[in-house]
């Protein structure tokens, strides 16, 4: 039974935020010590994580739920099988020793504080994401670690190249997760829950689902942006802007493999397909490849790790692709073993900068007699890397290749394995033998072996690396099958060794990899230049087009905008009007609803006078040839609607318009009495017609619509209730202002709010003084 | 109801229609009178009459109706014509004393207009 | 304007239009008019007695600023809709008081309030406008 | 009848329009002021109309003798015309300040809020 | 006055039970700022009451519109008939939970604004009205929400359009009044087509209540004129709204008043439209919407492209926030296009999300611009290293307004995209996913130019000097202005990390939009 | 039979008030300048409207109606001279020439160039 | 309160009643104090004389001048229909011998409603009405009909 119980998990995921509050106020008072104090915290996450290894390996599954949002389904659930705790496992236990790392490296840094307070957001997202069980709770802290990485990757912000990859990673990683997003709802809806546990025990539902193939492309889509898969793999080596406890942490263990967690947790449900099993292995193969031979170029050690992680992604994602049993227990030790080995080398290249000033690849050489124990580190990661026995790296390889050799397209994907295990084999020889081998160089700072907390982590992992190998059959009945099975979907339990039984075709294939390994590494000088010079051929590159994507849509933003918000007026107004126009003649012609021209006859001959007035009015204003001349016309109108009002029983109308067409024309002369207006009104006679033509058609429009409205029956209830009791009971004989004051009084309390509103803003039009007459953007106190 | 009662029902019902006619036409012709201008001066002329006309109109058409109430509106119209006109025409004082580039215009005009003729 | 024939009459024009507005008010729960023509038309009384002798005679004899006019105004049409609230009715509904003074009877009621508020508004917004507008030419 | 009145809303529409799609704030100031009566007459109409008899009830009755007119959109008329009587002095004095501090009453001029050089974004990080 | 005839049945007229003191929350907002708007210009000659007498009215709204949302929640939807009279006749205020949530918040926005603007709006301009207008905006702002007749809902609209006239002027600097031109055409043509098209539906029904007619344009089921009507008040709305391509007032517009009225008009104004979209189109005239709704849909697209590109188009960071703002519309709009439970809730959640969000933002600016003296993308820069409070409270609301988790906007984007995804429109999803993109690169180039850019740089030709925030010091910033974005920042991370009970009064506001059964009962009193 | 002699007289007022106005409106249409055409306004319009006013009191039958009526038209007798010595000032002193037929024209041997009351 | 400024508050308050059409001693009383509250806003401007002693005259006076403003309309209409108008106007200047304020503005007012006549403007020391007439064949007989007329009738009804 788990250390605490299963709640406990809980704690164990809120730990790493309490850290991350305490990290700043610890950082301030202990300095780089506050790590040791730190560390404790994912420590004792690990511990927890760790009791469940038994249960797990009997088979058993816990789950743990606390209510989050029920409205929406939304629980604060956990799920803990074997993918999920390996993970768990490796996240906190890698996390502790970066805890470590991450204060002998930051030592003296002002930030330490803030870093090691991302550093524990970053932990306590990614732990949230193994082991949510509730698909909104895992996108949620999902895209917490993309936010994280984002502020960790660019912890150097006054570098432009931080703060560059920062965003390359929130926007290709964020980006990815809205699909993500997308993806896992919609696997909600057709699943029928929001919980991982319960998608996975519906068997076929999603892959006969018809939203498979949508479904699948956004998945795929959030793990292939986080796990950096061609063609998004760019950002990842980018990232290593970043301090190194931070590169070591998301490129080894952790944010990286989020994707592919994501993959193999899924793979129950979604894999197994057509559809899967070639995109998934194209794609990882292609990156496993790329990443090599990308790898190969460079020159920082650093940058080298990091390409070889996207290679070990690629892998990753091949064998989970294939959907073989065998391949994904191959994938499985992989993951375990690049997790152990490659953070053990990220320390160990981060100590060596730190040591001796420099990490090219051309300037250091001969460390090992200074920094004997990270030399040692280095060693056991490049073995385990290289898959090379006894490290848990060897049987990884031997198991991934027995998986792939026999799988439907067997022999490609083991083509893309073996030639990418020899160039990771040619890398992992570069990036451990030689800074630490060879000729001594001179380097900027006088190498020393870094402090323990500097040394802790790596030396731990690599050892690790060899513990595993050598208990591999423990290990991998302990921990790694369950992990497996829970990949599978189905129990299984294949007994590991650390040496081969059998001359299988795995051997051969690792003998034939060593081979070209070591081949490679012979020439990996030339090599470098010859791959340096094609991609200098090439010339472009996904990160190259990243900044060229980006720009472009900026550019095309800008345009856009340019040509829709023209800052002319005129055009707005031209553009909203025709949208009138459309919005009225579009419903009308769509349901064919056109009115009937009727009703004529019953016209007085005065009534047909006022209206002519009116028309009259309207039309002197349109012509006038002067605005001075147009607001003296304007009074006609006015008048005629007024007399209108008055000839159709509406004296208090008629009464009011009457004043107010006044005032209005008083006010109007009031303020015309200070203009000196020039007299042209300039449009062009196209204009004009455009105009006249949108004119009319909403004049148009609105007529026929109130025709089409007054032309059925009116239903009088409101204004009978209204002179029913205007007298009887609101005491009022004009039932108007009864309506005004009492029946709706409260269109009229809002009416004179207007009134004293304008009245203030007329005021402070008139009244309040300009600071600037110029620009205001330059004006302070705003 | 008499004879003559009846008569004058039916006389007044016809004042009153032949009233609004001529009040209408009234209408038209002061409104052209407005349009047309050729001067500010002139179009505010147009307005005032108008609105006494209203006013006019406004009481034909009480007396039509039979609601007395109707005075009021006339009273309140009277009032605010007034206050249109003095508005106007201090308008035209103070542009004309501004040289507003469209009052000389019309100057202009009706003096070319005059020795035109 | 600055003319005699127009200085000399629009005071009691002024005065005559002060007491047709009150009038329009009063009666407006009966017949045409209520609080807003009535503000209008004593607007308009202002506005005349400004054009013929100034703003700041106008100012004067307003006593108050417009606006805190307007805003009394508004204060009193609030305070009319409250009453109902002791009698556990909704909000505006309306309470009358027939109140017998030197033989007649005279009604008080919430609405007649309301509408002296629409009035006071009125009377302070728009003619706030106009001054100020007025105030600017100098 | 409504039909005549439905007409004349629609002339009187299109003409406020046509006025508020001019280049000169001046116009569009008279565009407005017709607008405010257009969309009024449009309340009055759609309201149904009817000659003559005002919605008072006699002093001697508790109820109107005959069929009034319908005061409800009388009502809102009057309110809808208080409204945009403020909004109208709203704008004249807005258009005047416009005149005042820009110089100007051609929209196709007024460009200090949104000037004709756009300020390109910044690229780069 | 003649007594009153003993023959009348008052009971066939008038509410003649007595009414919970309670109901009297849903005019006390009103009611409140209304008083308070006229004392405080009574009071306009003393500048420095005039805050403390506009926090105290807009405290006692909050703690209103609390207790009406209580009320709503405990009771279901409340209405109190004005003047007693029985609707449709008299004029009711109907609070359901949309209503009384976004009254809520918008009184809270308002609050802040109250508080940051002690500091910020210069004496002359609170002499000339800056807190009058403020309190009058809220009036017509709650008037908006909580009125439950569609005539009523057009004088509140014209009320808060007046005040932001008022206050989008004050200070009268050039700008500012170019900018007024085009906000104030532009708005008044769309409460002007409200207008009309209320004629038009009283026209049609007879009736301004909206219960009634609610249940009344179900007789008509979606004939005649009532489609054009639709599209009528979907554009006059969506012109409110700012949506695509009616928006060009706000970006003409939103930079050019003081930050703090930015502040205001970008929480406030935009969300009544979409309040009233929900209120109309989804509770009054269901069939128009789903007549209209793939255009609705287009159009929420459209909505939220423009602003989403806007945003990453800009110079200005005032210009920037004002297109996020029509991005958030658009969002908003896509849940209207939706229409189903999930999809309007997450409208509503969004509005609520908006209101504090773009509220908070433009502060932010204020507070950027204070700090930097420029609003400038390209002279910006420095900030985080000054004051790294204020850089986690930008990167806060950066990101909230992108929609990331865990704050607020993330549950309204959330619900959004799976409301569409499960009405099938995957199209809408795909819209709000790519414009959510798109909004993240915007605000992430945002915060880091602004935040982590400046001091030397090493680049490959040197050294190069990059801008550097100006002279203001973080410790200068007055508590005036910390107050407000502290608070806003606390409730939108808050309510990301504990949503659910918002989450409920949306999906409850939701529930009583698309099934009006409650809603009507409640102004009906169950008779209907 | 009073009422019916009321009617009557009620009809005639109006019959000749509306012909008076009708007569003001031809008269600023038929006139040569603004000067003649005000002096057909300001009387045939005034007197029109007024008999129309006086009728409607007459009618009514009520004192308090016509006591209106009777205040109406004095107010219209205080207001239309003034209106037409404003208009005719404003525009005679910015310059509107009367028509050419004007014989003589004693105003402008005084007028002063600058007038007096700049605008307040 | 000056006794004249009472009066004229009694006959703006007697207006009241008869406006209202209720003569009511409450009615009467608040129409006194509204019309005080209204005299009082015109304060500044307002400067009673003993205008109304001469009763008789004053009624003389508004019959003769009804008698003109009809006659007056009349000639107006006859000029107007007729088929082709023949006019010969002008502006005249008339000295005036009345000398206060209410009288002059009296006086030119009743010339504008009288035949043929229109006030435009008063001269700055008051001594002189600018007058413009429809018809000037003889000015000096216009000017004599005026201050035989209404000028010398204003002097006996207010003098
Ligand atoms: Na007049
Ligand atoms: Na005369």
């Amino acid at each position: 039974m788990p250390l605490f119980g299963v709640e406990a998990t809980f704690w164990a995921l809120l730990g790493p935020f309490v850290a991350a509050a305490l990290s700043p106020i610890l950082a301030k008072t202990l300095k780089h010590n506050a790590s040791w104090l730190l560390a404790i915290i994912p420590a004792l996450a690990f511990l927890q994580f760790l009791s469940f290894v038994p249960g797990l390996a009997e088979g058993q599954t816990y789950k743990a739920s606390l209510e989050w949002v029920p409205t929406f389904n939304v629980n604060f659930s956990i799920y803990l099988d074997g993918l999920s705790v390996v993970f768990a496992l490796l996240i906190s236990g890698i996390g502790t020793f970066i805890t470590l790392y991450a204060g002998g490296y930051l030592k003296g840094h002002e930030n330490l504080g803030q870093f090691l307070s991302y550093l524990f957001l970053f932990m306590g997202a990614m732990l949230g994401v193994v082991v949510a069980d509730n698909v909104i709770t895992l996108f949620v802290y999902w895209e917490l670690t993309s936010i994280t990485s984002f502020l960790l990757i660019g912890f150097d912000h006054l570098r432009r190249a931080s703060r560059r990859s920062a965003v390359q990673a929130l926007v290709v990683t964020g980006g990815g997760g809205l699909a993500l997003m997308a993806g896992l709802i919609l696997a909600g809806y057709q699943g029928g829950s929001f919980e991982m546990s319960e998608l996975l025990n519906s068997g076929d539902v999603l892959r006969e689902s018809p939203y498979y193939t949508a479904i699948f492309i956004l998945v795929v889509l959030g793990a292939f942006t986080k796990s950096a898969q061609f063609p998004f793999h760019f950002w990842l080596p980018n990232a290593m802007e970043a301090p190194t406890p931070v590169s070591a942490y998301l490129h080894s263990a952790t944010m990286v493999k989020a994707g592919v967690y994501l993959l193999m947790r899924m793979h129950p449900v979604l894999g197994g397909t057509e559809l899967w099993m070639t995109v998934l292995p194209i794609f990882g193969g292609i990156t496993l490849l790329v990443g090599t031979i990308l790898g190969i170029r460079q020159t920082d050690l650093k940058l080298v790790l990091a390409y070889t992680t996207v290679a070990s992604l690629g892998l990753l994602v091949m064998l989970t692709g294939t959907s073989d049993q065998i391949a994904i227990q191959g994938a499985v030790l992989y993951l375990f073993a690049h997790s152990l080995f490659k953070g053990s080398l990220f320390m160990v290249v981060g100590t060596v900068d730190h040591e001796a000033g420099t990490r090219d690849l051309h300037r250091v050489g001969g460390l090992f007699s200074a920094m004997p124990i990270t030399g040692t580190a280095a060693v056991l990661s490049a073995l385990s890397m290289a898959g090379l026995p006894p490290l848990i790296g060897f049987v990884a390889k031997e198991v991934l290749y027995d998986g792939t050799w026999y799988t439907t397209n067997g022999g490609l994907w083991t083509a893309f394995a073996v030639l990418g295990n020899a160039m990771m084999f040619a890398l992992a020889a570069t990036v451990a033998i030689k800074p630490f081998f060879g000729a001594k160089l001179k380097t900027p700072k006088v190498a020393h072996e870094g402090t323990v907390l500097l040394i802790a982590g790596s030396i731990t992992l690599a050892v690790l690396g060899l513990v595993a190998g050598a208990f591999v059959a423990s290990v991998g009945h302990q921990l790694l099958s369950p992990m497996t099975s829970a990949i599978l979907g189905q129990p299984f339990d294949k007994e590991l060794h650390l040496f081969p039984t059998y001359l299988s075709p795995a051997l051969y294939l690792s003998v034939a990899t060593i081979g070209l390994g070591i081949i490679i590494f012979m020439y990996m000088d030339r090599l470098r230049v010859i791959v340096a010079d094609v991609l200098r051929t090439i010339g472009w590159g996904p990160d190259k087009g990243f900044d060229q994507v980006l720009e472009a849509i900026i550019r095309f933003a800008t345009t856009l905008t340019q040509m829709v918000q023209t800052g002319s007026m005129v055009t707005y107004m031209r553009a909203t009007f025709t949208v009138i126009a459309l919005m009225l003649f579009v419903p009308m012609i769509l349901t064919g609803n056109w009115p009937k021209l009727e009703g004529l006859g019953s016209l007085h001959v005065y009534e047909w006078f006022i209206a002519a007035i009116a028309v009259i009015g309207v039309y002197a204003v349109l012509t006038a040839r002067y605005r001075v001349t147009a607001i003296v016309l304007l009074g006609i109108q006015g008048f005629a609607v007024a007399l209108i009002y008055l000839l159709f029983g509406a004296p208090d109308l008629s009464f009011t318009q009457f004043m107010v067409e006044t005032l209005s024309v008083v006010i109007l002369a009031l303020v015309m009495t200070r203009l000196n207006l020039k007299p042209t009104d300039a449009r062009s006679s196209r204009g004009k017609a455009f105009d006249i033509s949108i004119a009319v058609l909403c004049g148009a429009g609105i007529s026929m619509l109130l025709m089409s409205i007054v032309q059925l029956p009116f239903d009088p209830t409101l204004s009978e209730f209204f002179t029913q009791y205007s007298r009887t009971i609101a005491h009022g004989r004009n039932i108007v202002n009864v309506i005004l004051v009492d029946f709706r009084g409260f269109d009229t309390i809002g009416e004179i709010s207007v009134v004293m509103v304008t009245g203030l803003a007329v005021l402070a039009l008139i009244r309040v003084r300009p600071k600037s007459n110029g620009n205001s953007n330059t004006e302070k106190n705003r | 109801m008499s004879g003559f009662e009846a008569f004058a029902a039916d006389f007044l019902y016809a004042c009153v229609s032949i009233a609004l006619f001529i009040l209408g036409l009234t209408f038209l012709l002061i409104v052209y009178r407005i349009i047309k201008g050729p001067t500010l001066p002139d179009r505010i002329v147009g307005l005032d009459l108008l609105v006494v006309v209203a006013i006019g109109l406004i009481a034909t058409v009480g007396v039509g109706s039979t609601y007395t109430l109707y005075i009021d509106i006339s009273l309140a119209l009277g009032l605010v014509g007034f206050l249109a006109t003095v508005a106007f025409a201090r308008f035209i004082l103070n542009r004309g004393q501004a040289k507003d580039f469209i009052i000389m215009q019309e100057i202009k005009d009706s003096e070319r207009l005059e020795e035109q003729e | 304007m600055n003319t005699l024939i127009f200085r000399t009459v629009a005071p009691y024009l002024s005065a005559l239009m002060l007491l047709f507005s009150v009038f329009v008010l009063l009666r407006g729960h009966n017949e045409p008019g209520g609080g807003f023509i009535g503000g209008l038309i004593a607007v308009s009384a202002f506005a005349i007695y400004g054009i013929a002798c100034g703003v700041s005679a106008v100012r004067r004899a307003m006593k108050f600023h417009p606006m805190s006019i307007a805003a009394s105004g508004l204060f009193l049409a609030v305070l009319s809709v409250l009453p109902s609230i002791f009698f556990g009715q909704p909000a505006m509904t309306s309470q009358w008081l027939a109140l017998p003074f030197l033989g007649t009877v005279i009604d008080l009621s919430t609405p007649l309030f309301f509408d002296i508020g629409v009035y006071l508004v009125v009377v302070g917004a728009i003619s706030s406008i106009a001054l100020s507008l007025e105030e600017r030419a100098d | 009848m409504e039909t005549l009145f439905a007409v004349l809303v629609g002339v009187l529409f299109a003409g406020s329009i046509y006025l508020l799609l001019s280049r000169k704030l001046v116009r569009i100031l008279l565009g407005i002021a017709i607008l405010g009566n257009a969309v009024n007459l449009l309340i009055f109409t759609a309201g149904r109309l009817t000659r003559d008899v005002p919605p008072i009830i006699p002093v001697h009755s508790y109820l109107p003798v005959e069929a009034t007119a319908n005061p409800l959109p009388q009502a809102l008329v009057l309110t809808a015309i208080v409204i945009s009587f403020s909004f109208l002095a709203f704008f004249l004095v807005l258009g005047y300040r416009a005149y005042q501090e820009l110089g100007t009453d051609d929209l196709l001029e007024m460009r200090v809020a949104e000037p004709k050089e756009h300020n390109e974004p910044p690229l780069g990080y | 006055m003649a007594a009153t005839k003993t023959t009348v049945d008052i009971t066939a007229a008038m509410v003649t039970e007595a009414v919970p003191l309670a109901d009297w929350l849903l005019v006390a907002p009103v009611l409140l700022t209304m008083a308070g708007g006229a004392i405080s210009i009574i009071f306009r000659k003393k500048p420095q009451t005039q805050p403390w007498i506009a926090i105290s009215i807009i405290s006692l709204v909050i703690l209103s519109n609390i207790g009406l949302l209580t009320h709503v929640l405990n009771n279901g939807v409340v209405t109190m008939v004005m003047g007693s009279w029985l609707p449709p006749f008299g004029i009711a205020f109907t609070a359901d939970p949309l209503g009384a949530l976004l009254a809520l918040t918008a009184s809270i926005a308002t609050l802040c604004v109250a508080v940051f603007a002690m500091n910020s709006i210069a004496e002359s301009e609170r002499r000339y009205g800056f807190y009058p207008f403020l309190m009058m905006l809220l009036c017509g702002v709650t008037g908006s929400f909580l009125t439950g007749d569609i005539f009523n809902l057009y004088v509140w609209f014209e009320v808060l359009l007046i005040s932001s006239f008022g206050m989008q002027i004050l200070g009268n600097e050039k700008v500012q009044i170019d900018g007024a031109v085009k906000y104030a055409v532009l708005n008044l043509i769309a409460t002007t087509l409200f207008l009309a098209s209320t004629g038009l539906l009283y026209g049609l029904v007879g009736t301004l209540n909206m219960a009634d007619i609610a249940g009344k344009l179900k007789a008509f089921d979606g004939s005649g004129p009532v489609l054009g009507l639709a599209a009528l008040y979907f554009l006059a709305f969506a012109m409110k709204a700012a949506a695509f391509p009616v928006n060009f007032w706000l970006p003409a517009s939103y930079h050019t008043p003081r930050l703090v009225v930015a502040a205001i008009f970008a929480g406030l104004l935009t969300k009544v439209g979409v309040y009233a979209l929900l209120r109309v189109m989804v509770l009054l005239m269901p069939e128009g919407r789903d007549w209209l709704a793939t255009l609705i849909g287009l159009v929420a697209i459209a909505t939220m492209l423009t602003g989403s590109l806007g945003a990453l188009a800009q110079t200005d960071i005032r210009r920037l926030m004002a297109y996020l703002v029509i991005a958030g519309i658009g969002a908003m709009l896509a849940g209207i296009a939706v229409g189903n439970e999930v999809a309007v809730s997450g409208a509503i959640f969004y509005s609520m999300h908006s209101v504090l969000i773009m509220t908070a933002l433009y502060l932010l600016v204020a507070f950027m611009f204070q700090m930097s003296g420029t609003f400038s993308l390209r002279e910006i820069g420095g900030l985080y290293v000054r004051t790294p409070l204020g850089a986690v409270i930008g990167l806060i609301l950066l990101l909230a307004v992108a929609g990331l988790p865990p704050f607020s906007g993330f549950w309204a984007k959330l619900l959004l995209v799976a409301g569409a995804l499960e009405a099938d429109r995957g199209w809408v999803a795909a819209g709000i996913l790519v414009s959510g993109l798109l909004t993240t690169i915007a605000v992430g180039r945002l915060w880091i130019f602004a935040f982590w850019r400046g001091g030397n740089e090493h680049t490959v030709d040197g050294i190069q000097a990059l801008p550097i925030a100006g002279s203001a010091e973080a410790s200068e910033i007055s508590w005036s202005i910390w107050l407000p974005l502290i608070l806003l920042t606390t409730l939108i991370v808050l309510i990301g990390i504990l949503p659910e009970s918002m989450m409920s009064v949306a999906d409850y506001g939701a529930k009583t939009l698309i099934d009006p059964t409650a809603y009507i009962g409640s102004v009906f009193g169950g008779s209907r | 039979m009073m009422s019916a002699v009321i009617s009557i007289l009620t009809g005639i007022m109006l019959i000749i008030g509306a012909i008076f106005a009708a007569g003001a409106a031809l008269g600023i249409n038929r006139l040569p300048d603004v000067y003649t055409r005000m002096h057909a306004a300001s009387k045939a319009g005034t007197l029109g409207s007024g008999l129309m006013v006086l009728a409607l009191g007459l009618y009514s039958q009520q004192w308090d109606d016509f006591m209106r009526a009777v205040a109406t038209v004095c107010f219209f007798l205080l207001t239309a001279p003034v209106s037409a010595h404003l208009i005719a000032r404003a525009a005679y002193v910015v310059g509107y020439k009367p028509c050419k037929e004007t014989t003589i024209d004693e105003l402008s041997v005084t007028k002063k160039t600058a007038e007096p009351d700049a605008p307040q | 309160m000056n006794n004249r400024v009472f009066l004229m508050n009694l006959l703006l308050a007697a207006a009241w009643g008869a406006v209202t059409g209720s003569f009511t001693p409450l009615n009467l009383i608040f129409g006194f104090v509204l019309s005080s509250i209204a005299l009082f806003l015109i304060r500044e401007q307002i400067a009673f004389r003993d205008y109304f002693q001469r009763g008789g005259k004053v009624v003389i006076l508004a019959g003769s001048f009804f008698k003109e403003l009809v006659l007056s309309s009349w000639r107006v209409l006859m000029i107007v229909i007729r088929p082709k108008i023949k006019l010969h106007p002008g502006i005249i200047a008339v000295p005036l011998s009345v000398t206060e304020d209410f009288e002059i503005t009296l006086l030119a007012n009743m010339v504008t409603l009288t035949p043929g006549t229109l006030s435009v403007d008063v001269s700055e020391d008051r001594k002189v009405l600018f007058v413009h007439c429809l018809n000037v064949p003889d000015p000096e007989e216009t000017i004599d009909g005026i201050k035989n007329g209404f000028e010398r009738q204003i002097l006996e009804a207010f003098r």
